[in-house]
């Protein structure tokens, strides 16, 4: 079990700031392929993974980083603080 | 001496700097930055911040940490609110002291291209044309590569 | 709004600051500068700035009123202190209101660079090795050939 | 008859801020050279010209700039404001 966060338009798109998710995923692109398996709004949501970011454990992250060990992975679109 | 505050509640950017000036140590030079919500022309009515709490203090704290050791900082502060905010208030500010004023612009002005693209957080403006969020600038990102 | 206020008296990084930012209009970026004097190791005892009356109020204004138009300010200050400081106290502040963060950190800077070398100030400094005038570094004089 | 303002160490070896000079120097060259064959701590106050600036009626000028028409010519070391 794993928690997912999501945040801005992704947390809009899929309609909940965070689940706790059942997943053997190896890596992020594997729990997204996941997600988006599931229902039109994730799909929605990770349409261009390009404007997505990923944090595993509140440490940004790559797609292809392994989520062995990983307790919370985040999704948002590029930050726009300051 | 490292302050680094994310917050809901405004804050007084005349107190701030003021009480980090006082506790800056030996230094020559101080550096104060202060965002605000622009009006754009009255178009905008509000903005509201959203934060990844917990993600957002490691990061800011990070992020401050290795300006004041890259830059010989004497002190480094860094506010950020966020929730509803109105145009003409304050966003946030960030604060560095060093012996000479290149160093405490320098740190300064790295800060702010780092918390504007690697600290988490969004905006979303509400306006007469509805909402939106902020979408992140070409230039921000391009703006780190000089650090 | 343009502000240039040459005096003997100290002020108030905080009020100033805060002053400052509540006239500095639409301004989306706010960037204040505070030099004071340093202690040196405590080898300074006090510093004394010398000026020269009218010429200075001339040449802080000529050089302000070129960083407002070059980099769009909505608000620009430049406070700087004569006759005796002690070490600690402040010195001199500039403070820039722009739309974007980059124009009020360069107009900042720009400041810093020609107040340094083109403004009628002198520093003499008076420590535990006697009374000595501060002499001018080739760097300031590079400094001004960013701009 | 012109007014001469001197400041910092310049000030200091002359021993006075400011006097009413009688010259009819056409450049501050001129002046500087006429004020130098007066007495020793003028000779010491210009001793390097490089180090000493000079303002002509409040605006920085060249040792080369014609004094016509001015009325008030300040020497003094390199700036340390800021």
């Amino acid at each position: 079990m794993i928690d997912v966060l999501y945040f801005a338009w992704i947390r809009e798109r899929i309609g909940l700031p965070k689940e706790r998710v059942e997943t053997t995923a190896a890596t992020v692109a594997d729990l997204v392929a996941e997600l988006v398996a599931r229902e039109e709004r994730y799909a929605a949501a990770f349409a261009d993974t390009r404007a997505v970011r990923v944090a595993l454990d509140q440490e940004l992250a790559e797609f292809t980083s392994p989520l062995a060990g990983v307790r919370e992975v985040a999704f948002f679109p590029p930050m726009t603080g300051g | 001496m490292r302050t680094v505050r994310i917050q809901q509640s405004p804050f007084s950017y005349g107190d701030e700097s003021d009480a980090f000036a006082r506790q800056a140590g030996p230094a020559g030079a101080v550096v104060t930055f202060l965002g605000r919500v622009r009006d754009e022309g009255g178009r905008l009515s509000a903005m509201e911040i959203e934060h990844y709490p917990g993600m957002t203090e490691r990061a800011v704290t990070a992020i401050l940490d290795e300006a004041m050791a890259r830059w010989h900082l004497t002190a480094g502060l860094v506010i950020h609110r966020h929730g509803p905010i109105a145009p003409g208030e304050a966003i946030m500010m960030v604060a560095t002291a060093a012996l000479h004023r290149g160093e405490a612009f320098e740190a300064a002005e790295f800060l702010m291209d780092y918390l504007k693209s690697r600290a988490p957080f969004w905006k979303k403006e509400f306006g007469s044309d509805g909402a939106e969020w902020v979408a992140a600038q070409d230039a921000d990102e391009d703006a780190l590569r000089r650090w």
